[in-house]
């Protein structure tokens, strides 16, 4: 555990949160214009932009056309220059496609996929900066690119992270309280329904104090929910009001 | 191809519904699950119903990786053996695949179950590269289950050379002279797969192939008997509630622990049938009373009559003929055997360079330019004449052609040849015949060679020839 | 016509030859084609030789590099065997990986130059424990028309036996080792040994040293290795129409001449550089 | 002829072995050769593993356990509709390639009136052609244009695979097994030559029972195929009021 | 520990045993044990086959081969070929053109004669499978020790100490030789002595085929 405390006396976390509070968060739609949909969220230090691109006619090698939904494409790439170490492959290897594997089933139980049968949605996520949380602040980003890209879906999908240290749940990890070893357990969640579209959990936990980790990291969800949405309100009264003008 | 037809999907469906399953198992019921060990160490086979699957623990020494200099290393890697299923392809990875690997790995590895610093020799030096090898042979369903069994079984079966170090020098001592070491296995995670229908409402453990065909998700939890979770992930594109989370784990609590008891035993099997000297390994575990499986003990051969059957193939074969085939070196370094088919590499030249060469060595001259006469010429046509009948028993007659032929073609009807004319004689540059290590000519290696030789030397490759007609029989089925 | 009915009807083409025993390219069932040997010809090479068999062309190269033995044989330097068959030497072969008959090819000239004792590993030793040579033999087609392996034995043992190795010193305080630019040592080579190769046509007729045509045609391959003094070293036949007992000891006897042909070939190609 | 039929004994033979000691003399040259057996010259050689049968005294075959179908002219078989493809549906019945099954070889079929069969349907239909150069055909209509049972089986029910070795025991006159699991149980079962049954009780329960004992009956004798099933009732799988089948 | 329990004298061959249909998903499939050496085939087929790798006028017959440690190279190459043509030469593969036939052979374990235990998985799975066949083929192992001495289906063991090893596959109908393999060397009239021993030990496997399919279908 390398003797790093993680949690002071007082109650607080190593860049100085509560454990229950989430990191800074800063995001905007829109932010391409080639794309269908495009979003940037920053998460703390862990940045991450997602671009959609559909529906459109099923390209590519991947698969067949489905005759009763949409196919949703994913794909999870980390920069080279993301992490302190250079990465080698941005996307391609195992984790990597792991990650992408579970961003698609996260959508594909999300998105209304019946209403586009025979038809594609990629979406693209790239990691700028990674500090943590990854995969929620990918599921974050591409939820407000699917948003801007005005695909249906059943509710916002949103998602955190959470740890446990001495008995106390935290809050949206960052990686140096990731790396030290403890349990982390990664929710993506619809808020308003609380059903749960992708859940993995690693490092061990005991099973007794898992129910509190989930609480706090559905909580994260419906905080990282308010947030969002207040966005995607501003964005969307913006857009209005420069149509009003125009 | 293996694709479920309707009625099967809404047939099991609907008897999920009851809570009833093809095989007779209650939702919460594992099938039967074994668990074997091969003759080696670290080997071990499981069956979990139809469900096969093979793992093997291997050890190398190895440099640490710079970032971890007194740790050992832990390799995972999951097979789906196109044997198991028609949709695995061989060496590539699948999604699927991709997925299970890192299933397993986090449940493995992450969970550090082994203990990588007990497995340094010497720090930034040497380390136990520790290789976990997963095949699936048959796929009937929860794939993971009986593979994460199968790994941890045949990781706690594992032993591996035991180590001294003496200041630098590293002995790694054979199974003879010490017994080898088992690994540090802190403890066993076990994965439990959910399999979910009816909009989550319905839940299945240990889930067939057929039932993974039509369940919306899954969900694995991976769990060791101290309930401690491992590893956990829902995946599939289904959404849960938070209270089937909890659930499953609930559940997962129960078998995980089953699980462990009947791995635990299984060791514990294996362990007294190795020390009590009774047999162990796969050999040993065939059913031998299944109508399928057939063992005959030992046999003895009679080999009494090798002998008389060895000389008698001895007797009947012919002696090899003596070498006839004419050698030459055409210049240093550059040999030749064999006359019988001439190359059409490089024949537009069609340098007679034997020819050259041999001139050339007798003269000892550095340049050779333009040396042939007009007697080599002549000789060559009585040559061609000679060869013409040495070719009789051909069955069409050779047809001389002029100028260059390529390629060599020839037909049924006509074939052709190709002879060697004044066109063809060509001048190779000066070789320089040196001492020795002088750099050869390549090129003169890769022209022609000569057709003329057949004549000039005494006897034809033709070592064996004369049975090798004789014996076979040719047959000629319309 | 003729081009046509063996486009068309190889098998029937070649019966017809056959029956006269004769083949197409007028050889008899027996005759190999012509076997030439240059050895030397690539002096950045520790050891090269070319064969053309016919017109299967092969050129080998030996390069030697230090590398550290293994922990259980600190004596033994070794040999590493490759073969290639690059696109340049046939269309059947595309750019890319090796393709799998030059990997079962590498694999064959690997298990005979081990089962052979060719030579006396412990003569590559440098500094037992530390320091060894390793032979690379690369065996590089440029020409494929049948009968690779044939080729490739000839090509590599030739090679091996032209090798000068530069004689190496370790200097004493600085561990390092040093090459010696004047002096240089050749390779003892204990056992040569060569490979012939026959294919089997229409499961009936025994075909030496087949070309490409012949091989595709083949309903079965075999390759016998003997030793210069008769020994088999292997009967690689991998599946294929199946053969009696006598027609393997006919083989044998035909591959018997043959190896004794080429060690003399060899011997006398190398001799005759080293006037 | 009666005389040839005395001596003849069903026996096991192996790929490669010669008849010539087993098939009386005097019928070469005017025998019927089924699966499994191949005439090279003069000589007759078996094919594959099993056991060599006879049945009047000019047609001999191989009956072996073998699971891989291969389609024969006339079989009738299950197959899953794969694809709708023009004028035709593919189905897969199991066979190397995927069968055609035109719209219009059902019965009553019209270029107007398309019968109603989606992707995924089962039908249970008859092989017109098989060979080894071509698709295989199927229809689902006799020549007069009848079904005669053929079609889309109903939506309910389950199908599994078994061996087609199984399936020709069941299919044989008589078939113990069938009569005797009637007696106890009600069932509606339809028998495909490419190994996949399709089987519907009254219950879901009781059509679990029903696959249950038809699998399990692979490698059993008559007898033991009796005591399974008698456990099987006993466990409660039987109806409350057993009719005749 | 991998010290060999088993003390074979000079004629004799480890017990023999297999299970067939040892797996449900393929069309056929065995375990072929001698001694402690076991391999586990399964072959798949006629089935459909890649427009790419059809054939006009016969099946196309795959091999894969896979060892238990690690990812198959070359040497697993070299087997695959072996294993193919092999089981290629057996099949009546003119039956069934533009269909494949795959055959996956698993390694279990490998103690001596791994090679001759893999042809013979193969061929059991093959007659399991029902593929129609020209006939049966079997290998055997044998080899010769230091002293001239015989020994038949040797283990890892005794192979290190080995002058010379011979695999040899024989068909059923004519006991030909359809494949071999050999390593290390020996003169031809030991060559021959070796090949007439494996012969022999190919006549048992012979026997044991027959008498494994009697038992397998001596209830029909």
């Amino acid at each position: 555990m390398a003797g790093l405390e993680l949690l002071s006396d007082e109650g607080f976390r190593l860049d100085g949160r509560r454990p229950s509070e989430l990191r800074k968060i800063r995001l905007r739609l829109g932010v391409f214009d080639q794309a269908d949909g495009s979003a940037y969220i920053e998460q703390g230090n862990t940045k991450a932009l997602a671009t959609v691109y559909g529906p459109h006619e099923v390209l590519g090698g991947k698969g067949k056309p489905l005759h009763d939904k949409v196919i949703i494409n994913c794909q999870y790439s980390m920069a080279t220059f993301s992490t302190n170490e250079r990465k080698n492959r941005p996307q391609g290897d195992r984790k990597s496609t792991e990650m992408s594997l579970h961003l698609q089933r996260t959508f594909e139980a999300t998105i209304q996929t019946h209403l586009y049968p025979r038809s594609q949605i990629d979406i693209f996520v790239q990691i700028l900066q990674a500090d943590g949380g990854n995969y929620c602040a990918c599921v974050n980003a591409a939820t407000l690119a699917i948003i801007n890209a005005g695909i249906p879906m059943k509710d916002y999908v949103c998602a955190c992270s959470s740890g446990y240290v001495n008995n106390t749940p935290l809050t949206d990890v960052s990686y140096l309280e990731e790396s030290q070893g403890g349990p982390v357990v990664t929710v993506a969640m619809l808020p308003k329904s609380e059903q749960i579209a992708l859940f993995k959990m690693d490092n061990r936990l005991h099973v007794d104090h898992l129910e509190q980790v989930l609480e706090v990291a559905s909580k994260g969800c419906k905080d990282m929910y308010a947030v969002m949405n207040a966005a995607v309100k501003e964005h969307v009264s913006r857009m209005a009001k420069s149509m009003e003008c125009s | 191809m293996t694709a479920l037809s309707n009625l099967e999907e809404d047939f099991i469906l609907k008897a999920i519904e009851e809570s009833k399953r093809l095989d007779g198992r209650q939702p919460y019921d594992y099938r039967r699950t074994k668990i074997e060990f091969g003759v080696e160490r670290g080997c071990c086979m499981v069956h979990m119903g139809d469900t096969r699957i093979l793992a093997q623990v291997s050890c190398e020494v190895v440099e640490p990786k710079e970032n971890r200099p007194n740790e050992g290393q832990l390799f995972v890697n999951l097979e789906l053996s196109p044997m198991a299923s028609t949709t695995f392809e061989a060496g590539r990875l699948s999604d699927y695949g991709i997925e299970l690997n890192r299933l397993l790995e986090r449940t493995v590895k992450d969970s550090r179950a082994v203990d990588v610093e007990s497995l340094c020799i010497v720090a930034g030096e040497k380390v136990w590269k520790i290789r976990l090898d997963v095949h699936v042979l048959n796929h009937d369903g929860n794939i993971l289950d009986s593979a994460c069994i199968a790994a941890l079984a045949a990781l706690s079966h594992f032993r591996r050379p035991d180590v001294t170090v003496i200041g630098e020098s590293v002995t790694i001592h054979s199974p003879q002279d010490r017994d080898p070491v088992p690994l540090n296995v802190h403890h066993i995670p076990v994965c439990v797969t959910f399999a979910f229908y009816h909009k989550g409402k319905r839940l299945l453990v240990d889930p067939t192939e057929k039932e993974e065909k039509v369940m919306e998700g899954t969900m694995v939890v991976g769990m060791n008997v101290h309930r401690e979770l491992c590893t956990m992930q829902v995946t599939g594109s289904m959404l849960i509630l938070k209270e089937q989370i909890i659930r499953c784990c609930q559940i997962g609590v129960v078998k995980v622990s089953e699980l462990t008891e009947l791995i635990k035993q299984a060791l514990e099997k294996d362990k007294t049938a190795r020390a009590e000297g009774k047999k162990f390994g796969f050999a040993e575990s065939h059913p031998k009373k299944s109508i399928t499986s057939k063992v005959i003990p030992e046999q003895t051969l009679d080999t009494s009559d090798v002998e008389d059957e060895v000389s008698r193939i001895m007797e009947t074969a012919e002696l090899p003929e003596q070498v006839s085939s004419k050698l030459e070196i055409k210049k240093p370094g550059l040999g030749q055997i064999g006359d019988g088919l001439t190359n059409s590499w490089l024949d537009d030249g069609d340098a007679d360079e034997a020819e050259e060469e041999e001139n050339g060595n007798s003269k000892e001259e550095d340049e050779m330019e333009g040396a042939i006469g007009s007697e080599d010429e002549d000789e060559e046509e009585e040559e061609e004449e000679e060869e013409k009948k040495m070719i009789v028993t051909k069955p069409k007659a050779k047809d001389k052609r002029k100028g260059k032929s390529k390629a060599y073609v020839s037909d049924s009807e006509e074939e052709e040849t190709f002879t060697l004319d004044n066109a063809d004689l060509d001048v190779i540059q000066g070789t320089k015949s040196q001492k020795l290590s002088e750099e050869l000519d390549l090129t003169a290696a890769l022209k022609k060679p000569s057709d003329k030789t057949k004549s000039r030397g005494n006897t034809r490759a033709k070592g064996g020839k004369k049975k090798w007609k004789k014996e076979q029989n040719i047959k000629d089925r319309p | 016509m003729a081009a046509e009915f063996k486009t068309a009807q190889p098998v029937e083409y070649y019966k017809q030859f056959l029956k006269e025993e004769v083949r197409p390219d007028g050889r008899e069932l027996g005759e190999i084609r012509s076997t030439i040997l240059n050895v030397g010809s690539i002096s950045t090479a520790h050891g090269s030789a070319l064969v053309k068999l016919g017109n299967t062309t092969v050129v080998c190269g030996i390069k030697g590099e230090f590398a550290s033995p293994t922990v259980e044989e600190p004596k033994k330097g070794y040999l590493v065997p490759n073969v290639d068959l690059p696109p340049l030497c046939s269309a059947q072969f595309k750019p890319g990986p090796p393709s799998i008959q030059a990997q079962v090819t590498s694999q064959l000239v690997a298990d005979t130059l081990l089962s052979s004792n060719l030579l006396n590993y412990e003569d590559l030793c440098i500094k037992e424990g530390n320091m060894v040579w390793v032979l690379y033999c690369d065996m590089m087609c440029l020409d494929y028309d049948g009968n690779i392996i044939d080729a490739c034995l000839i090509a590599l043992l030739a090679a091996l036996r032209n090798v000068r190795l530069p004689v190496v010193t370790i200097d004493e305080d600085t561990g390092l080792a040093e090459l010696s630019s004047t002096e240089d040592r050749s390779l003892n080579i204990v056992n040569q040994f060569a490979a012939t190769t026959f294919s089997v046509f229409d499961d009936s007729i025994l075909l030496v040293d087949p070309t490409v045509e012949e091989e595709d045609l083949a309903t079965g391959l075999m390759t016998v290795i003997v030793t210069q003094d008769g020994r088999l070293c292997n009967i690689h036949k991998p599946g294929g129409t199946p053969l009696s007992t006598d027609q393997i000891q006919d083989c044998i006897g035909r591959a018997q001449t043959r190896a004794k042909e080429i060690c003399s070939l060899i011997d006398d190609t190398l001799d005759s550089i080293e006037r | 002829m009666a005389a040839s039929m005395d001596d003849f004994e069903p026996r096991v033979v192996l790929p490669g072995d010669s008849l010539m000691g087993h098939i009386p003399g005097e019928l070469h040259g005017k025998m019927t050769l089924g699966p499994g057996l191949r005439q090279d010259e003069t000589k007759i050689f078996s094919t594959k593993a099993g056991i060599l049968k006879r049945k009047n005294p000019h047609t001999f075959w191989i009956d072996c356990h073998q699971k891989r179908y291969v389609p024969a002219k006339g079989d009738k078989v299950l197959g899953v509709v794969t694809q709708k493809a023009g004028d035709v549906f593919r189905v897969d019945i199991g066979g190397q390639s995927q069968a055609i099954l035109s719209y219009l070889a059902f019965e009553g079929a019209t270029k107007r009136n398309r019968p109603n069969v989606q992707v995924g349907d089962v039908v249970y239909a008859k092989l017109l052609v098989a060979n080894r150069d071509m698709e295989p055909e199927l229809v689902c209509i006799d020549s007069s244009g009848r079904s005669q049972g053929l079609g889309v089986v109903g939506s309910d029910g389950f199908m599994f695979r078994c061996t087609l070795g199984l399936v020709r025991r069941l299919l044989l006159k008589d078939c113990p097994m069938l009569k005797f699991l009637g007696e106890k149980i009600s069932y509606e079962i339809a028998i495909g030559m490419n190994g996949r049954i399709w089987v519907r009780a009254k219950s879901i329960h009781t059509t679990i029972a029903v696959v249950t004992a038809l699998t399990n009956c692979e490698f059993m004798s008559e007898d033991d195929m009796k005591k399974m099933l008698r456990k099987l009732v006993a466990a409660g799988f039987h109806d409350s009021r057993p009719k005749p089948n | 520990m991998t010290s060999n329990p088993e003390n074979n004298s000079s004629v004799e061959i480890r017990p023999i045993g297999s299970l067939q249909s040892c797996i449900s998903k393929p069309d056929g499939s065995a375990v072929f044990t001698q001694g402690d050496t076991s391999v586990m085939a399964a072959v798949y087929g006629p089935g459909d086959v890649k427009p790419n790798k059809a054939l006009m006028d016969k099946a196309t017959v795959t091999v894969t081969y896979k060892p238990k440690i690690g990812i198959s190279g070359v040497r697993e190459k070299a087997l695959e070929r072996m294993i193919r043509n092999t089981c290629e030469t057996v099949l009546l593969t003119t039956l069934f053109p533009r269909s494949s036939v795959d055959i996956i052979v698993q390694e279990i374990q490998d103690a001596g004669a791994l090679l001759a235990c893999s042809i013979n998985a193969a061929c059991l799975a093959m007659i399991n499978a029902g593929i129609p066949m020209k006939c049966t083929v079997a290998a055997s192992c044998c080899m010769m020790g230091k002293d001239e001495e015989l020994i038949m289906d040797p283990t890892k063991e005794q192979t290190k100490d080995a002058e010379c090893v011979l695999t040899s596959a024989i068909d059923s109908s004519a006991h030909s030789l359809i494949a071999s393999s050999m390593q290390g060397s020996c003169s031809v009239e030991q060559y021959h002595k070796l090949m007439s021993v494996c012969q022999k030990a190919c006549d048992k496997v012979f026997e044991f085929y027959r008498e494994a399919m009697e038992r397998t279908l001596s209830k029909p």
